[in-house]
């Protein structure tokens, strides 16, 4: 049966819109070094196995981490590449975690790693070619190219979560003003993150509502911005995290379900996501999470969550999905502060997603941050006293879903 | 999409970074090829012809599939039954583009998922032109306008026309 | 069953990339300018590494990024060598007309080889061991194609 | 290690450009294997599915095949290596304890897409891949002539290999038709057209259309499951160094280093006694017997020296190995499979006699930078 692991150590590079100034591997660097500067007694020499992944084709580059093995320090090491999109930083931390607990002889020691540097790729051509192939079909069953471009615009990320932020808007019956509510919170936590991308301390809720409209009902200001930067986490065994840091963080509870694809199918065929902002998917993986960390009342057991949240109506969707809050009730935790840096269960207190995403490195954030925060180490650490937290990821068409649940206290149970 | 939003998005605390050599590289995916089968559409498209349509059924778990599926994912197997589905549908979700015309002006451009009755999925597709985006709404009832002379293709269906909705809850729903 | 009908549909877009090359290569390629090359030592082992990296992939150790830039020479020792038909490009790859020798070289004050094409030579010629020079391009811009080749050294 | 239990395999048929959708395949390859282990769609915990942006052509080429993979609520992931790479995360699901049965695909159609510059895109973009004179092609060169010449070994010893794996090729239904071929010579190998001298175009693995699938469960419904469950005893992967210059390129040390952590495991001393079988992921001809070596089966340079025919002193690639079909990230996963098939007795005019122990590997980079091992076992 599988072993007890904990998270020992996190790092960042500095996040931005352009690192010209590294390149990949060095900007990976940047995170490992940050990463193992708070674990003293860890070398580089030390670490057992690596676990990385990016998003190859918003860099140009197919399995980088071949050509990067020796800046990464993974010469003549066991390394395995995760990617699935979006949550491919959940999937690589959670990759790290199963490499840990699988108990394979000479493994104890892992680090994992996701990055991305954006600015080297043609975002919009990334994104548009994850659809780009089941759009091309329609063409062949007689749709005009000047409509499969017009479809092909709604394809991509921000095309799926504004079909997603019309059905909860409707559903919460709320107004934008809700939405501009949590960009400034995330935007102001972001001012006290040092890695942070957009940090804007003196953001309104006017500002946000004073820019155009990307795709109704998201305007230019709600929307996450384009960041290079990397992530690294340090996973070990329960007995050598003791040796390691202070205050290990147990992972407890790991998922990573896969739903159907929203707004279009695979082949050119419909959705069967009728309502995009239902996330079955979010709902089995907290239930399969929580169930293996032993969190039967989330909302009480859980102090602190890192939500994977591009655009404002996500975060919103997700804490309640994820067993926060109940159905519709998220945009008044918001205006009343429950979620706020002081609140009584903080969201976000990194920025998020919508102040910083490099892609395939933030969902790894989302856990990273969470970890910290148990830790005390995080760069904008909570007041209150953090047991319990979660970071979630979604990706794809809104359609990989991943969590993991983490404590203090080695709570995992295996039946 | 990303590059649009940072300038257009408000001002935040920068820091600049020494600006190093460049490599390029290309990624061409005009070398590409996609294949799909596309044996299981035929049925669909033949129909489309004589203006009526069909979808298809899975019958480990029931769901109808418009437009029809190569496979049910739910249950691993292929759809094999067919059933009519009428030309009445909802709005499922919706979204407003804003693309700029030839005369770079910027249009609204309703993006509307169509949930036809009697199917379990929905489609992307286009309302009439002259429906003003600022009325669309959730579960809004529509139904297929058909071009004169259908060729059995996906474009058959021109776009969808307003229905009159006699709901009581309309207000509400709005 | 009717027969199976596959439809085939060619991809329309093209991204384009600029990678950074960071600040280690960098270095690296303003030697370029001037017909030279350097590569970076580890201070434990003492391995010279061209093009440089940032850590010794031996020792598992750091190299700074100030210091242990070391002059190589651009002659130096073919070890291996191909004759391929192929040009590779982003695009495909393509049936070349005439056979190309690539050469991997070992530049003396290195350890490490670098490949790049070897410039007229007979095939009966090209043996293991030989001496070979870098012939540059005549107006070096600082980027991998300053090199054009080898030459009999 | 607990046990864990390959309980289902599958294959498409290799092809050089296959009438399938690229949905189709997937769908054939995980639908089969289910129906081999005699399983339903429910039964599945988690899906990890080994495919490649570059090779698909799209970003997330995972994202639309959850549910023709069996992903549908399933704890999903992907590996971006080989098919054999996948294979270790499922294991790493199931030996924790959380997932009951898994299930690894993977696989792509090299006719849709240029798999040379698909490959180019794995060189260092900011040294070697503007000029692009490292590349898949050339690299298989260089490791040739490194290994040829460190050990003074002739061109024929190499294309022996390529012979023998297109004849074993050629009694296997499911490898590529192209390269079966039963009355092959060492002289037709040879003066084939020069890919990169020294090797030859039929010395190379010829990239074709294929999904290969494969269920993996822990013991306790492994043997619920089938009556002949094979355990997977011993693993280990290594990743060496990138730059060509820097390598040894006449062994393979992170193969070396694979076999390893992989006989250690399972507590292999001796391979040559120990092992009955082996399926190597060889790009060429040459790989095949600088694994040989690195697996511990022969002395360093004495790899032509055995005899690796079916009924040979240690059979390799009895299926014909990559040579007979090499679908990028399901080769791996084949090889497995084909081992699987041995222990089994279910090789058909491949089979090699009595098989208890087999190794089987998959490899991904230039010149099998990065190699993993697995020791299957079956039941006693």
């Amino acid at each position: 049966m599988g072993r007890q692991v904990a998270i020992v150590s996190a790092g960042y590079s500095e996040h931005a819109s352009k690192r010209s100034d590294v390149s990949m591997p060095e900007l990976v660097n940047e995170a490992i070094e940050d990463c193992l500067a708070k674990v003293p007694s860890v070398e580089l020499k030390d670490i057992d196995a690596f676990v990385n992944g990016n998003m190859p084709a918003f860099e140009g580059s197919n399995i980088p981490e071949l050509w990067m093995t020796d800046w990464m320090g993974a010469r003549n090491k066991p390394l395995m590449r995760v990617t699935t999109g979006g949550t491919t930083g959940g999937s690589v931390a959670i990759s790290g975690y199963y490499t840990v607990t699988a108990g394979i002889p000479g493994i104890d020691t892992v680090l994992a790693i996701a990055f991305e540097q954006q600015s080297q790729g043609d975002t919009s051509v990334g994104l548009a070619s994850v659809a780009y192939g089941e759009i091309s079909i329609l063409n062949s069953l007689g749709i005009s190219y000047d409509q499969l471009n017009r479809l092909l615009s709604a394809g991509a990320a921000i095309g799926v979560a504004a079909y997603q932020a019309t059905t909860y808007m409707s559903k919460a019956n709320i107004t934008e003003e809700d939405l501009a509510r949590v960009v400034v919170q995330n935007r102001r936590n972001a001012a006290k993150t040092w890695w942070a991308h957009l940090k804007m301390p003196d953001l309104t809720i006017a500002d946000v509502l004073d820019t155009p409209y990307v795709q109704y009902p998201l305007r230019y200001g709600m929307v996450c911005p384009a960041s290079d930067g990397a992530v690294a986490m340090l996973f070990t065994t329960e007995e050598k995290a003791k040796d390691m840091c202070d205050i290990p963080v147990y992972v407890n509870g790991v998922a990573s379900v896969a739903n159907e694809t929203a707004v279009l199918g695979y082949d050119g065929s419909g959705s069967a996501q009728l309502d995009p902002s239902e996330q079955l998917g979010a709902m089995k993986s907290a239930d399969l999470a929580y169930s293996q960390a032993g969190i039967s009342f989330p909302r009480k057991e859980i102090d602190y969550a890192e939500v994977y949240a591009p655009f404002p109506n996500q975060e919103l969707m997700w804490v309640e999905k994820l067993g926060l809050f109940e159905e519709t009730t998220a945009p008044e935790m918001y205006e009343t502060g429950v979620t706020a840096h002081k609140g009584e269960l903080p969201v976000n207190c990194s920025g998020g997603v919508n102040s910083t995403n490099a892609i395939a490195a933030s969902a790894m954030e989302r856990p990273s941050e969470a970890a910290l925060q148990i830790m005390g180490k995080a760069s904008n650490q909570v007041p209150k006293t953090v047991h319990t937290s979660i970071g979630s990821g979604w990706g794809g068409s809104l359609n990989l879903i991943t969590l993991m649940a983490m404590s203090d206290e080695p709570k995992r149970k295996w039946k | 999409m990303s590059k649009q939003t940072q300038r257009k998005s408000m001002d935040y605390v920068k820091k600049e970074y020494k600006r190093t050599r460049t490599m390029p590289a290309n990624w061409y995916l005009s070398s590409y090829e996609y294949k799909f089968n596309i044996t299981h559409m035929q049925p669909f498209l033949k129909k489309l012809k004589e203006k009526k349509l069909v979808a298809n059924k899975c019958s480990g778990c029931n769901r109808v599939f418009f437009p029809p599926r190569l496979v049910c994912g739910k249950c691993l197997v292929k759809p094999d039954r067919w059933v009519d589905i009428r030309d009445t549908a909802r709005v499922a979700t919706y979204a407003i583009a804003y693309l700029k015309d030839e005369n770079s002006e910027v249009q609204e451009k309703p993006m509307v998922l169509v949930h036809h009755d009697g199917a379990d999925t929905s489609s992307i597709a286009e309302l009439a032109p002259g429906v003003d985006v600022k009325d669309t709404y959730i579960s809004m009832p529509i139904k297929a306008h058909w071009k004169d002379n259908p060729e059995g293709g996906l474009m058959d269906i021109e776009y969808y026309d307003l229905m009159d909705d006699d709901a009581e809850d309309l207000n509400e729903s709005k | 069953m009717s027969e199976k009908i596959i439809e085939k549909n060619k991809g329309l877009v093209k991204a384009d990339f600029g990678f950074w090359v960071g600040l280690y290569m960098d270095k690296f390629y303003d030697t370029f300018e001037q017909k030279k090359i350097i590569g970076n030592k580890c201070q434990e082992c003492g391995a010279v590494f061209v093009p440089p990296r940032n850590i010794c992939g031996i020792c598992n150790i750091k190299l700074p990024l100030d210091q242990n830039w070391i002059d190589v020479s651009d002659e130096g020792i073919l070890i291996n060598y191909t004759r391929t038909a192929y040009k590779v490009t982003d695009r495909r790859a393509r049936k070349a007309k005439k056979l190309n020798d690539i050469g991997m070289v070992q530049l003396e004050g290195s350890d490490t080889a670098i490949v790049y094409p070897l410039i007229d030579f007979k095939e009966d010629d090209l043996k293991t061991g030989m001496k070979v020079k870098v012939k540059w391009k005549d107006n070096p811009t600082g980027g991998p194609s300053d090199i054009e080749g080898f030459i009999k050294g | 290690m607990d046990k864990v239990g390959i309980v289902g395999y599958n294959q498409v048929k290799c092809y050089s450009d296959a009438n399938y959708g690229r949905y189709e395949m997937i769908f054939e390859a995980v639908r089969g294997a289910i129906d081999n282990a005699g399983l339903k769609k429910k039964d599945i915990t988690t899906v990890i599915s080994a495919t490649n942006d570059y090779y698909d052509g799209r970003t997330i080429s995972n994202c639309f095949t959850v549910e023709v993979g069996g992903g549908y609520m399933a704890d999903e992931s992907k590996v971006e290596m080989d098919g054999a790479h996948a294979m270790l995360y499922g294991l790493m699901r199931i030996l924790s304890g959380n997932h009951k049965l898994a299930v690894i695909w993977g696989g792509s159609m090299p006719s849709c897409y240029p798999y040379h510059s698909a490959r180019l895109y794995e060189t260092d973009p900011t040294w070697e891949r503007p000029n692009a004179y490292v590349n898949d092609i050339t690299s298989s060169g260089f490791q040739m002539r490194a290994y040829m010449e460190k050990y003074g070994l002739s061109k024929e010893d190499i294309a022996k290999v390529a012979v023998k794996n297109k004849k074993n090729a050629a009694k296997n239904p499911l490898a590529l038709e192209e390269s079966q071929n039963p009355n092959i010579s060492i002289s037709d190998v040879l003066e084939a057209e020069i890919y990169a001298d020294p090797v030859t175009e039929l010395m190379v693995a010829p990239p074709c259309d294929s999904v290969a699938a494969v269920l993996l469960a822990p013991e306790r419904q492994a043997v619920k499951i089938t009556d002949k469950p094979v355990w997977i005893t011993g693993v280990g992967w290594n990743q060496e160094t990138y730059y060509l210059g820097e390598r040894d390129l006449s062994q393979s040390t992170s193969m070396e280093h694979a076999a390893k952590a992989a006989y250690d495991m399972a507590g292999i001393s001796n391979p040559r006694n120990d092992l009955d079988v082996a399926e190597l992921f060889e790009v060429c001809a040459h790989e095949e017997l600088i694994f040989t070596e690195a697996l511990g089966l022969v002395e360093k340079g004495k790899g032509p020296q055995l005899n690796t025919e079916i009924n040979g002193d240690f059979p390799i690639n009895p299926s014909g190995g990559a040579l007979g079909g090499n679908p990028p990230c399901a080769t791996g996963l084949i090889r497995i499979i084909e081992a699987v098939k041995q222990i089994r007795g279910e090789a058909g005019q491949y089979q090699v006699g009595d098989v208890k122990r087999a190794v089987a590997s998959g490899q991904i980079g230039m010149c099998a930078q990065n190699n993993i091992l697995y020791v299957l076992e079956g039941e006693n």
